[in-house]
C-alpha cells in the first residue's frame, strides 16, 4: 500500500502543478483581453478621471505580477478574494451557484451513471441482437444532437404542449428537496441524455473488448451462461475504463453546461462565468476557472485510484 | 398614454396610430380601468443586469439595479406615470434664480428600520456621488452643486454654481434614492429605504425577492405581497417563461415575435415612445465634415421612415436629428420634419464642391437591437445621394473605449434624459460631445434657458436649440426607439404609463396590481 | 453396454467452418476420433492444422465466428453438436475441462486463484465452499505447487508461468471431470520448468483416470504424454496409432517429414586463426536498466569472426536478447566495451556513424512485427540499400530482384506484396532480406526460427548457413532451442541471470563436463523416446537423494 | 473507388445511410450558391411567414428564407467545422507523433501543457480566447482547433506509443533514419485507420462545439447564416408550438449521427472482430 500513497501524492502534486499553471494561463488571459473591469463598469460614464479612481480603488494601477503574486497569496492562505466588481466575497458570490451547479450535475448523475452502465452491460449481453441495436442506434443520436436541441425538444413537450414541468428553473431559497426535483428535472433530463450515450457505449465497447479475451473463454469452457460471464467475469476487469469515462462525463457536468443553463435559466456557475468574462472580472474568473480544474483533476485522480484498486495487478504488486 | 394596440390619443405621441396600423394588430377598445387591488405575487423577469451588480445606487445601471433600488427606496422627486415631475420624498420646493434650491421634505416618513427620513439622511445620500473620490455614474450630474446645507430635519438647500432650472428633475435619476444613516454615521447601502418593499433576499443576475412595506407612506402603490424579480437574459427563454404563465412580465419583448405572441389572449403588449436613440456622430472638426453642407447631405441621405418600419418594425418615431424626444419636455412638433431626398444631398454635396462622398462608418451590435441592419440600410439609401457609405463592423468589447469619438463617424447610442438640457449639456457639449460640435450661440441659449424660470420662454429658447442642433449638429438622428414589453393580462395598470423607462418607467412593481 | 462402459467420446465426420471475409471456410474437414475411458490421445499437427479446433469442438464449443458444419461429438451418449445450451453448459466443468496454452491469460486477473478454482464446483453443487477449499489445497499440494496452503489465495499476476499451469491443471480436476482437454500447456513455458509441468500433469491424470485429449506441437512432449497419436493436417487425419507404433514406424510422408525434421546440421568450419580481428566484440560489457537496482547484464565478454556462428542460449530472463540491444546500441553498456573491426563504437546508437550502423543488423523473432505492414516489399527492403548505399532508380530495382532472388522468394512475384500477403515463413526471409540489404558484416538472429513450424524452421536455417557463406557473414544466433544450437552453431554462450554460465566450441560445450546449469538445461530437452520423461526423472530424483546424502 | 463501392455494399445499413446523408451534405454545401432560392442574408418577407410554395420553410427572425438559411448554413458549418478539425488533426497529430517518437523531457513537456489546456472548461478557454482575439472566423477556427488538438494529441499519442515499441520501428531508428522520416513512414500510415475513425468522432465535437459557441453568440457570427446561431435566433418560435428553428438543430444532429454511424462501421472493420455466427 506505501506505492499507492506514493502514487497518490505524485498525482496530487502534479495537479497541483497543473492547477498553478492553468491559473497563470488564466491570468495572462485576462491580462490581454482588451478593456478592463474599469471600462466595463463604468461604461459610458468613464472619464479619465472616474477610471483612474475606480483604478486605484481596485488595485489595477498595481503592476500584473505583483497582482497575480498578490491574489495567489490570498487563495493560498484560503481567502478567495472579492469581486472586483462588486467588492462582494467570492465566496459569497459563488457558493450557492456552486451548490446549484452540483444539485444539478449530481442529479443527472445519478440518473445517468446507472442507465448507463446497465445499459452497456444489456447491449454487450445481446450483442449484435436488435435490442442492442436499438440502444446503440438511440444513444448515437442522443450525442450527436446539440445540447440545446435537446433542450427546447424538452421545453416544448414538457413545458409548452404537456405543462408538466416548468420551462425555467426558477429555484426559491425554501423550496424543499422534492420541489427542487421537480423544477430541475427538466435540465437533469436534458444533461442525462447527453452524457448517457458516451458511458454507456464505453461500457459496452470495454466488455465486448475483455470477450475475446482468452480467460473468458476460459469462463464459457468452465460452462458460465452468458450473463455470468459479462457481470462476474467481464465487468469487474472493465471498471478502469468505465470509472475513467464517468470521471469525464462528471467533470463535464460540473463545467460543461453552460449552454443547459442558458436555455432553462438555471442559475449555476457557467452563466456567472460567461458574464465575469464579459465584465472582466478577473478575481472571479480566476478563482472559479481553478475551482473547475481543480474538480476536472480530482475526478481524474478518484478515477485513477479506483481503477488501480479495481486492478489487483497494481493493487497487490509481486 | 399609448397603450399598444389600444385607442390612442392624439397629440405629440400621435405617430403611433402610424405604426400600430403597420403591424396589423387590431385595435381592441380599452376596458374600463380597474382600481388597484392588494395582493398576489408578482414575478417579472429583466435583461439587464448581472451577478455583480450591487445595491449601491452610485453603480447602478440596467434594470435590475434600477428596479431593485426603486422598489426599495424613493428620489426626492419623480417621474410620474403620466411623464410630468412629481414630489416624492420631497413635498415641495422653490427657488428664486434657479441657483438657490429649498426642498421641503415629507413629514412622518420612516425607513423600513423605524428611522425617521431627516434632512441628514438625504444630504449623505446625495454626497455619496459628490466629491472627489466619488465614482458614481452620476457624479457629473452634480458638478454643478456647490453645497447642500440642512435647514433643520425637513429642509434641504441646495446651491449650485450656476442656475438650472431642471435642478428638481435632475434629482428623479435613478442615482439619488435617499438611503438612512446609519447610528455610526455611515450610509446604510444594504437596502434599506422608504419604499414599497422590504428586500426578502437578494441574489443578482438570478433572482431577488421583495415583500410589500406594510407602512409605506405612498397612496395605492406597492400592491403585491410577494415580487420576485428574475434575471433572463435569454430572450426566447424569457418569452417562453411568460406564455407558460412562470412570469408576469418581461422587460423587453422581441419584435420578432410580438406577432405570435400578440395572438396569445393571456399576454397584453405595450409599445411605450421613448426617448431613446442612436445617433451617427461626426467630428465635425475633421474634413470633410467639418463643412456644414456634408453634413446635411449625410441628413439628407437616410430614409427615417424606412429605419422605424425596418428596424424597429414600427416600435419608433423618426428623428429630426436633434435628441428631443416627442416624450420629453419642451419637444416642439411644429418644427419641420428633415425627410428622405438624394437630390438635396447632392446638392448640398455640390455646394461643399464633392461629386460624390466615400466615409466609412462604425458600429457594432452590441450598441442596440438592429445597429448593424440599420448602418447597412442606410448605406442602400445613401447610394442615390452620390455618398458612398462603407459599413465597419467593430467588436462590441471594447467599442466605448477604442472606436467611440476616436473614429470620425460612428454610431452611438443615447438612453432617455428627463429634460432637454440634460442631453444637451452630456452630448452636444463638454467631455463627451461626441460630434465635436461647437456653436456659441446653442451654449449661449443653454445656459441662458437654465436660469429662466419662464415657461413659455424657456419653451422657445429650446425649441432654438433644436432647430440649430438639426440644421448644424454633427450628428444624424434617425429616430427614438419605443420600449416594447409584454405582461400576462392579469397583471394591469393604472391609465397612464410612464415613458422614461420600460416597466412603467421601472416602477412598474409599485404602480402596477394583480386583478 | 460394453462398448459404451468403455467408449468415453466418439466424434465422427466432424466437420467446423470458420467465417473469413464474409465466406464460410472449412477448417475441419471430417475427422473421426474415439476416447475410451483413462485413455489419452495425443493430437499433433503444425499450425493450422486444426488441432485446437478438434480440441474445443470436442467439448461441443467452437469460437465466435465459427461453426458445426457437420458430423457429430457424442459425449457420454450426448451429441454435443445438437444439444442446448443449457446441456452443453452444465457438462463443463463437471464432466469435460479444459486445460488453455497460456495460463497466465486464462485466469481472470480480477480474482484470486482459489476462488477461479472453486466457482463451479461450488455453484454445480458438486461440493461446499469450504470442502472445495480443502480439496484444492490438496490438488495443489499433488501438483507440487509450493506453499499449497497459501498459493490459492494469491491473484494469478503473483504466482509464475509454470505454476499457473499447474494451477489451471488443478482447477480442470476441482470436479474430477471424465474428460479433460489439454491444449499445448506446455508450449510457452521454458524447456526447464516444462519438465515440471509434464510430470504433474501426467501423474494426476493417472491417479484420477482422466480421460485426456493432448494438444500440442511438440512430438517429444507428445510421446511422454499420449497413449495413442493422431497426426494432422488442413483439418485432415494423417494417421493414427499407439504412440510406440507411430514413433517407430509412421506410415505417411508427411508424418516421416516430419519425424526427420532435425536432419540439417551445418558443416564444421575450421578453426579461427590466432591473429584473426573479430567483426565485434563485447568485452566485459554491463548493463542496467535506468529504473532497476541490479544490472541485467552482468561482464558480458563475447567475440564474432567472419563466417561463422555464435549461437547464444539460454531461458528467458537469461540476458541473451538484452546482449543483442546492448550491441545494437539500445541499451548502452554502463561498463565495458564494444568493437567493431577493433574500433571502440559508441555506446549509444544515435552517436554512430552510418558506415558503423551498416555494419551490425539485426533480424527479429517475430516477423509479424518486425516489417511495417503498410511498406511493400520493395520499400523494406529498398530502403537500407538507399539509406546506406545510395542506390536509386534501376539499381536499385536491379539489386532488390537480386536480394530476393537470394531468399528464395520470386522477385516478380513478390516485389510489389504487402507484408500481410507473406506467410510466417516469408516474412521471416523478407526479414533476413532487409538484414543483408544493408550489407552488413555481422548480422543478429534473435530468436528467428521459434515462431515458425518445425519444417519451415528448417528452411530458414538451410538459408542462413548459404547466406553465411556466400557473404562471409558473422552471426550472433539467440535461441532458446538446444536442438537448433546443435544444428547451426560453432561456437555456443549459456547464459543465464544476465551472466555467461559456460562459453565455448559447440563440440566442448556439448560434451561432459558440463556446467551445472548447462547439465539442466542439456537435459530438459525432451527427446522422441516415450520412456525419456521417467528416466529424467528418475535421475534427478537419484541426484537429490545423492545430494541430499552428501549434506 | 470501386474497392470502396464494394465495401459499402456489404456494410450495415447504418452506415450506407450515413454515407448516403454525408454525401447529400457535401453536395448542398459545395452547390449551395445554385440550390438556394434566395441570397444568403437577403430579406424577402416580414418575419416569420409560415411554411409556403415560396419560402418553404417559412423565414426566420429578420424575414430571410429559412431554407435558403439552411443551404447556406450547411457551407459555412460544415465547411468550419471540417478546417477546423483538420487543422487539430495536422497540430495534434504532429506533436503527439512528436512526443510519442522522442519520449523523455519532450513527452513530459508537451503532455503535460495539453493536461493543463484540458483541465480547463473546454467553453471557458473558448470564450476567453475568443473574446482576446475577436470573434472572427480566422480566430474561431484557430482557437477551436488549438482546444481540440490537446484532444487529438493524447489520442495520437496513445496511438503512436503502440507503434513506436513494434520491432520495425526500433530497426527504422537503429538503421538511423531521422525523426521527420520515421513519423511519416512507419508511423502514420499504421496509426491512419484509428485516426481516421477518431477525425469523424472529432468533426462531430467540434461541429457541436461550434453550434454551441454559435449559440452562446460567440461562434459564427452574423449574417452568415449558421445552423447553431439558426436556432438561438429563432428558439423563440418553439414558444407558439412551431418547431420549424429546431431543423438546423436537426440537420446537424443528423449529420453526427451519419459520421458515427460511418464511424462505428470503420472502427468495426478496424477491430476486426467477426460477427458472430450462429
Amino acid at each position: 500500500m506505501h506505492y499507492l500513497i506514493k502514487l497518490f501524492i505524485q498525482r496530487l502534486a502534479l495537479g497541483l502543478l497543473t492547477l498553478f499553471v492553468v491559473s497563470l494561463v488564466i491570468f495572462l488571459s485576462i491580462e490581454l483581453l482588451p478593456g478592463d473591469v474599469a471600462q466595463q463598469v463604468l461604461g459610458q460614464s468613464a472619464t479619465p478621471e472616474n477610471l483612474a479612481a475606480f483604478r486605484r480603488e481596485l488595485g489595477l494601477d498595481q503592476p500584473a505580477h505583483s497582482r497575480y503574486l498578490e491574489w495567489l497569496g490570498g487563495f493560498l492562505q484560503g481567502d478567495l478574494g472579492n469581486s472586483l466588481i462588486s467588492g462582494i466575497p467570492i465566496w459569497d458570490l459563488i457558493s450557492e451557484r456552486l451548490y446549484n451547479t452540483f444539485f444539478l450535475a449530481g442529479f443527472a448523475a445519478l440518473i445517468s451513471v446507472p442507465l448507463a452502465v446497465l445499459l452497456g452491460v444489456v447491449a454487450a449481453l445481446y450483442r449484435d441482437t436488435l435490442l442492442d441495436k436499438s440502444i446503440n442506434v438511440a444513444t448515437l443520436t442522443a450525442i450527436s444532437v446539440p445540447e440545446f436541441f435537446v433542450g427546447y425538444i424538452l421545453v416544448w413537450l414538457f413545458a409548452v404542449e404537456l405543462g408538466l414541468f416548468p420551462s425555467i428553473a426558477n429555484l426559491s431559497d425554501d423550496a424543499s428537496l422534492s420541489d427542487r426535483l421537480y423544477r430541475t428535472f427538466l435540465p437533469a433530463l436534458t444533461l442525462t441524455l447527453i452524457v448517457t450515450a458516451h458511458m454507456m457505449r464505453m461500457t459496452r465497447a470495454s466488455l465486448i473488448n475483455l470477450l475475446a479475451l482468452p480467460y473468458i473463454e476460459m469462463a464459457r469452457l468452465k460452462g458460465a451462461s452468458q450473463r455470468r460471464l459479462i457481470v462476474i467475469h467481464a465487468l469487474p476487469n472493465a471498471i478502469a475504463p468505465i470509472v475513467t469515462v464517468i470521471a469525464i462525463n462528471l467533470a463535464y457536468l460540473i463545467v460543461g453546461v453552460v449552454i443547459v443553463e442558458v436555455v432553462f435559466v438555471y442559475p449555476g456557475m457557467g452563466q456567472l462565468l460567461v458574464d465575469s468574462v464579459a465584465k472582466r472580472d478577473f478575481t472571479v474568473v480566476q478563482t472559479s476557472c481553478l475551482l473547475f480544474s481543480a474538480t476536472y483533476i480530482l475526478f481524474n485522480l478518484a478515477s485513477d485510484l479506483i481503477s488501480i484498486a479495481s486492478n489487483p495487478r497494481l493493487l497487490h504488486r509481486k | 398614454m399609448t397603450k399598444f394596440g389600444s385607442t390612442l390619443n392624439i397629440g405629440r405621441r400621435g405617430f403611433l396610430a402610424g405604426s400600430a396600423a403597420l403591424i396589423g394588430l387590431s385595435q381592441v377598445p380599452r376596458p374600463a380601468q380597474a382600481q388597484p387591488k392588494k395582493g398576489g405575487t408578482f414575478r417579472l423577469s429583466v435583461s439587464q443586469g448581472g451577478t455583480s451588480d450591487t445595491l449601491n445606487p452610485a453603480e447602478a445601471s440596467g434594470a435590475q439595479q434600477i428596479m431593485v433600488g426603486w422598489a426599495l427606496r424613493n428620489n426626492l422627486t419623480e417621474i410620474g406615470a403620466d411623464n410630468k415631475l412629481k414630489p416624492e420624498l420631497a413635498m415641495s420646493w422653490a427657488s428664486d434664480d434657479a441657483k438657490t434650491w429649498v426642498f421641503k421634505l415629507r413629514q412622518g416618513v420612516t425607513f423600513h428600520n423605524g428611522k425617521p427620513l431627516t434632512s441628514e439622511d438625504v444630504i449623505a445620500s446625495l454626497n455619496l456621488h459628490r466629491g472627489e473620490e466619488s465614482t458614481s455614474g452620476a457624479k457629473s450630474l452634480l458638478a454643478g452643486v456647490e453645497s447642500i446645507a440642512a435647514e433643520g430635519a425637513e429642509e434641504v438647500v441646495f446651491t449650485l454654481s450656476s442656475p438650472n432650472a431642471d435642478f428638481p428633475f435632475i434629482l428623479s435619476d435613478y442615482h439619488f434614492q435617499i438611503m438612512p444613516v446609519g447610528k455610526d454615521g455611515e450610509l446604510d447601502l444594504s437596502g434599506t429605504g422608504t419604499g414599497g418593499y422590504t428586500l426578502e433576499s437578494w441574489k443578482p443576475g438570478v433572482k431577488t425577492v421583495l415583500k410589500r412595506n406594510p407602512d409605506y407612506w405612498k397612496e395605492g402603490a406597492a400592491n403585491f405581497d410577494t415580487v420576485e424579480l428574475l434575471l433572463i437574459s435569454d430572450s426566447g427563454a424569457a418569452t417562453t417563461a411568460l406564455v407558460t404563465g412562470e412570469i408576469d412580465a418581461v422587460q423587453s419583448a422581441e419584435y420578432k415575435t410580438l406577432g405570435l405572441l400578440g395572438r396569445d389572449k393571456n399576454v397584453e403588449i405595450e409599445s411605450i415612445s421613448g426617448g431613446f436613440h442612436p445617433t451617427f456622430a461626426m467630428q465635425s472638426s475633421q474634413a470633410p465634415f467639418s463643412d456644414n453642407n456634408v453634413r446635411l447631405a449625410l441628413k439628407y441621405g437616410v430614409d427615417r421612415e424606412a429605419l422605424v418600419k425596418q428596424v424597429l418594425r414600427g416600435h419608433g418615431a423618426v428623428a429630426n436629428d436633434h435628441p428631443v424626444a416627442p416624450s420629453m419636455p419642451f419637444h416642439d412638433p411644429s418644427i419641420e420634419q428633415r425627410a428622405y431626398d438624394p437630390d438635396k444631398a447632392k446638392f448640398h454635396l455640390k455646394e461643399a464642391g464633392l461629386d460624390s462622398l466615400s466615409v466609412s462608418l462604425s458600429v457594432s451590435d452590441s450598441l442596440f437591437a438592429g445597429a448593424v441592419d440599420a448602418v447597412t440600410l442606410y448605406r442602400e439609401h445613401a447610394v442615390p445621394a452620390g455618398i458612398d457609405l462603407k459599413v465597419t463592423r467593430e467588436p462590441g468589447d471594447g467599442y466605448w473605449s477604442d472606436v467611440w469619438m476616436k473614429k470620425s463617424f460612428f454610431t452611438s447610442s443615447w438612453g432617455a434624459r428627463p429634460v432637454p438640457d440634460m442631453i444637451f449639456a452630456t452630448a452636444y457639449t463638454g467631455d463627451w460631445n461626441e460630434s465635436q460640435f461647437s456653436s456659441e450661440k446653442f451654449l449661449q441659449l443653454m445656459i441662458a434657458a437654465r436660469s429662466e424660470l419662464d415657461e413659455a420662454k424657456r419653451a422657445q429658447m429650446y425649441s432654438d436649440m433644436q432647430v440649430i442642433l438639426r440644421d448644424e449638429g454633427g450628428s444624424v438622428i434617425p429616430f427614438f426607439r419605443n420600449f416594447v414589453y409584454a405582461r400576462r393580462a392579469d397583471v394591469q395598470h393604472g391609465e397612464d404609463v410612464a415613458a422614461n423607462w420600460s416597466l412603467d418607467g421601472y416602477k412598474a412593481i409599485e404602480r402596477w396590481w394583480k386583478a | 453396454m460394453t462398448n459404451q462402459d468403455t467408449q468415453l467420446l466418439k466424434v465422427q465426420n466432424l466437420q467446423i467452418e470458420g467465417l473469413s471475409e464474409d465466406r464460410w471456410k472449412p477448417i475441419v474437414k471430417g475427422v473421426d476420433l474415439t476416447l475410451a475411458k483413462g485413455e489419452v490421445l495425443g493430437l499433433i499437427g503444425e499450425s493450422g492444422a486444426g488441432k485446437s479446433t478438434i480440441g474445443l469442438g470436442a467439448m461441443g464449443y467452437v469460437r465466435d465466428g465459427c461453426r458445426f458444419s457437420g458430423g457429430s461429438v457424442e459425449f457420454d451418449g450426448v451429441d454435443l453438436t445438437k444439444a442446448d445450451r443449457e446441456t452443453r453448459r452444465n457438462l463443463r466443468s463437471t464432466r469435460i475441462a479444459y486445460v488453455a496454452q497460456s495460463a497466465a491469460a486464462s485466469f481472470n486477473p480480477a480474482f484470486k486463484l482459489i476462488n477461479q478454482h472453486t466457482e463451479f464446483a461450488v455453484r454445480r453443487g458438486v461440493m461446499s465452499r469450504d470442502e472445495a477449499q480443502r480439496d484444492a489445497i490438496d490438488l495443489y499440494r499433488q501438483l507440487q505447487l509450493p506453499n499449497p496452503d497459501e498459493i490459492g489465495f494469491r491473484y494469478p499476476h503473483q504466482v509464475s508461468g509454470g505454476q499457473l499451469q499447474r494451477a489451471m491443471t488443478a482447477m480442470a480436476m476441482a470436479c474430477r471431470p471424465d474428460l479433460i482437454i489439454f491444449d499445448e500447456p506446455t508450449t510457452a513455458l521454458d524447456v526447464t520448468t516444462q519438465i515440471e509441468v509434464l510430470s504433474a500433469i501426467r501423474e494426476i491424470v493417472e491417479e484420477f483416470g482422466t480421460s485426456a485429449i493432448y494438444i500440442t506441437h511438440d512430438l517429444a512432449v507428445v510421446a511422454q504424454m499420449a497413449d495413442r497419436i493422431m497426426v494432422l493436417r488442413h483439418g485432415n487425419e494423417v494417421e493414427s496409432a499407439d504412440t510406440e507404433t507411430m514413433l517407430n514406424a509412421p506410415q505417411e510422408d508427411y508424418t516421416k517429414s516430419l519425424w526427420a525434421v532435425r536432419s540439417f546440421t551445418a558443416e564444421e568450419k575450421p578453426e579461427v586463426s590466432e591473429d584473426a580481428v573479430p567483426v565485434v566484440s563485447l568485452k566485459n560489457v554491463t548493463a542496467q536498466y535506468p529504473s532497476m537496482a541490479q544490472p541485467v547484464l552482468n561482464d558480458i565478454s563475447m567475440s564474432f569472426y567472419p563466417g561463422r556462428t555464435v549461437a547464444v542460449v539460454g531461458e528467458s530472463g537469461s540476458g541473451k536478447s538484452t546482449t543483442a540491444r546492448s550491441l545494437m546500441g539500445l541499451l548502452p553498456p554502463i561498463s565495458g566495451d564494444i568493437l567493431l573491426n577493433g574500433e571502440p563504437l559508441a555506446p549509444q546508437f544515435r552517436k554512430r556513424s552510418k558506415a558503423e550502423l551498416k555494419s551490425v543488423q539485426m533480424i527479429y523473432q517475430m516477423a509479424d512485427t518486425a516489417l511495417n505492414p503498410k511498406q511493400r516489399i520493395r520499400d523494406i527492403i529498398g530502403r537500407p540499400m538507399t539509406y546506406y548505399r545510395g542506390l536509386k532508380g534501376k539499381a536499385l530495382t536491379e539489386e532488390t530482384r537480386a536480394l530476393l532472388a537470394d531468399i528464395e522468394l520470386e522477385p516478380d512475384q513478390y516485389m510489389n506484396r504487402l507484408p500481410s500477403e507473406l506467410s510466417g515463413g516469408q516474412k521471416q526471409r523478407i526479414g533476413i532480406a532487409r538484414a543483408l540489404a544493408a550489407a552488413p558484416q555481422l548480422v543478429i538472429c534473435d530468436e528467428v526460427t521459434s515462431a515458425l513450424d518445425q519444417l519451415v524452421a528448417e528452411g530458414i536455417l538451410r538459408l542462413l548457413d548459404k547466406l553465411q557463406k556466400e557473404h562471409n557473414l558473422a552471426y550472433m544466433f539467440i535461441t532458446h532451442d538446444i536442438s537448433t544450437v546443435r544444428a547451426i552453431a560453432d561456437e555456443v554462450v549459456v547464459m543465464q541471470h544476465g551472466k555467461i554460465v559456460e562459453q565455448g566450441p559447440k563440440n566442448a560445450i556439448f560434451s561432459p563436463p558440463h556446467a551445472l546449469y548447462t547439465d539442466l538445461l542439456l537435459s530438459s530437452v525432451p527427446e522422441m523416446d516415450p520412456t525419456w520423461l521417467d528416466r529424467v526423472l528418475a535421475d534427478r530424483v537419484s541426484e537429490a537423494a545423492r545430494a541430499y546424502l552428501v549434506e | 473507388m470501386n474497392g470502396f463501392l464494394h465495401e459499402l455494399r456489404k456494410a450495415p445499413l447504418t452506415a450506407q445511410f450515413g454515407c448516403v446523408v454525408v454525401l447529400l451534405y457535401i453536395f448542398v454545401a459545395i452547390f449551395a450558391p445554385m440550390l438556394a432560392p434566395f441570397g444568403e442574408s437577403e430579406v424577402v418577407g416580414y418575419e416569420y411567414e409560415p411554411w409556403s410554395a415560396v419560402n418553404w420553410l417559412g423565414t426566420d427572425s429578420l424575414g430571410r428564407d429559412m431554407a435558403t438559411r439552411m443551404i447556406y448554413g450547411a457551407r459555412n458549418t460544415i465547411g468550419i467545422a471540417l478546417l477546423t478539425t483538420v487543422i487539430a488533426f495536422v497540430v495534434g497529430t504532429t506533436a503527439g507523433f512528436f512526443a510519442a517518437v522522442l519520449q523523455g523531457w519532450v513527452d513530459q513537456l508537451l503532455s503535460r501543457a495539453v493536461d493543463v489546456v484540458i483541465s480547463i472548461p473546454t467553453l471557458i478557454f473558448a470564450l476567453l480566447l475568443l473574446t482576446i482575439f475577436g470573434a472572427s472566423v480566422t480566430s474561431l477556427i484557430g482557437v477551436i482547433a488549438l482546444i481540440y488538438a490537446t484532444f487529438v494529441y493524447r489520442i495520437a499519442r496513445a496511438v503512436a506509443m503502440g507503434i513506436v515499441v513494434m520491432d520495425y520501428v526500433e530497426a527504422a531508428q537503429v538503421r538511423g533514419e531521422g525523426l521527420w522520416w520515421i513519423m511519416r513512414k512507419e508511423i502514420l500510415p499504421n496509426a491512419a485507420p484509428p485516426l481516421v475513425a477518431e477525425f469523424g468522432l472529432r468533426f462531430c465535437f467540434v461541429f457541436l462545439t461550434i453550434s454551441g459557441l454559435s449559440f452562446l453568440g460567440l461562434g459564427i457570427q452574423p449574417p452568415a447564416a449558421d445552423w447553431g446561431s439558426m436556432v438561438r435566433e429563432n428558439a423563440s418560435l418553439i414558444t407558439f408550438g412551431d418547431l420549424t428553428p429546431l431543423i438546423p438543430a436537426a440537420a446537424i444532429g443528423l449529420l453526427t449521427v451519419a459520421v458515427n454511424f460511418i464511424v462505428d462501421w470503420m472502427l468495426h472493420k478496424a477491430s476486426g472482430l467477426k460477427t458472430r455466427g450462429k
